[in-house]
């Protein structure tokens, strides 16, 4: 792991803002920073959602970030690399994920932090479980299904 | 002793997040076999298509083997990010 | 111009914080929010970077913006879609630009986020000019040279 | 009357950002050539294929027409962002 490299995995709320401060922080050297957040949406599959939950595996979630970052650094020139992502108990409109890369060059920066999102949505393991409003108006819990285009999203980096 | 983990969905399936198998040799396939053996009711949930596996906390295929001191994980597609 | 647009022109520094705050402000349906930074490098071919100057066109500017962004909606279903650059004089690590795009969906944030990127670096009218150290100590202006590789990048939209 | 730009470096080299034609019609490669004959100094800078052009603050080719009332604007290749 990169000494420019940071990951965080956390039950408790992240401040885009800190993040991107730290990324900036003496990179003089990059001009280029893209970045990407993914925020709890208040719909999905037809219901109202109003609650999210995340369940990881402890250890192996850290690896597979390291693992995905490194790729990346093997196929980029890349500056800072950070990713965060919530675990734990959500609200809507909260932050689920950050991803955060510093680069020379404008299009390094954008692959690189599109390339990690790509890979973190199929290999991280992450599960969401969200509390939506059914029919009856009544709470419901549901595990979240994979998404086919997320697999398919892959191949561009083949 | 090898260390069986199950995250998610097919934790709640199987009622249970995590199992242990004195004196298992063999691939994950028939680590996974071998459960299905002394827990029929897991065979539906647990030998889907759909179900990942990992070797020390590396995703791998089913055909990988398994020694003692591994730690085996079984879970659903991921939904993070 | 959606009401959903932000542009600024602006010759003071502005705030990635604010920015992504007023970006994510009542977003609820957008899960996704891609981002792009550009900044003074300190570096550029071969010399040592102490300042940048950034001339523009008045009206034109925010007009091929305004245009650009009008173009990125009728391509991808987008949320939010905020362009800030600075003008006038900065110094080394100041931001210069800030692209942020929200949408129900990652790619077409990426996507975009990177489309306004690359069409603003090559139609947008802003011309850079910066103050090096030249080899004998002294300090030298210049005006900043187009790439070649900002119009190829172009392709990959037509 | 119609006003004409210059911007950047190319404002530099021509050592004015701004000039204004009476009773012109024609081109925008009319209109360049015009204001050659005007300052020959001007032609090394001004007819160089890499200076783009705008009418009314669109980037447009020089095969468009100018009218009264119209800006015309010429700059080098852009280098914002």
């Amino acid at each position: 792991m990169s000494s420019f490299d940071r990951i965080i995995v956390c039950e408790t709320p992240f401040d885009v803002a800190a993040e991107y401060a730290a990324l900036q922080r003496g990179a003089c050297a990059d001009g280029a920073c893209a970045m990407f957040v993914g925020s709890v949406r208040d719909f999905n599959a037809g219901n109202g959602v109003t609650q999210l939950a995340l369940e990881h595996y402890p250890g192996m979630t850290e690896k597979s970030l390291a693992g995905i970052i490194a790729d990346a650094r093997a196929r980029w020139g890349l500056g800072r690399v950070h990713v965060i992502h919530r675990v734990g108990a959500m609200q809507v409109n909260e932050e689920i994920v950050f991803v955060g890369v510093t680069s020379p060059h404008r299009q390094a920066a954008f692959a690189a932090c599109q390339y990690i999102m790509d890979r973190l949505k199929t290999e991280a393991p992450f599960w969401k479980r969200e509390t939506v409003h059914a029919e009856d108006g009544a709470s419901e819990e549901r595990w979240v299904d994979a998404r086919a285009s997320d697999t398919a999203e892959l191949e561009k980096w083949a | 002793m090898v260390k069986v983990l199950f995250f998610a969905r097919l934790r709640q399936q199987l009622g249970t997040g995590e199992v242990r198998l004195e004196n298992f040799s063999g691939s994950i396939a028939a680590l996974r076999d071998a459960l299905c053996d002394q827990n029929p009711a897991w065979r539906a949930h647990l030998c889907d298509d759909n179900i990942r596996t990992a070797l020390n906390q590396e995703l791998v295929a089913t055909d990988c083997a398994v020694a003692g001191g591994d730690e085996v994980a079984f879970f659903p597609p991921v939904t993070g990010g």
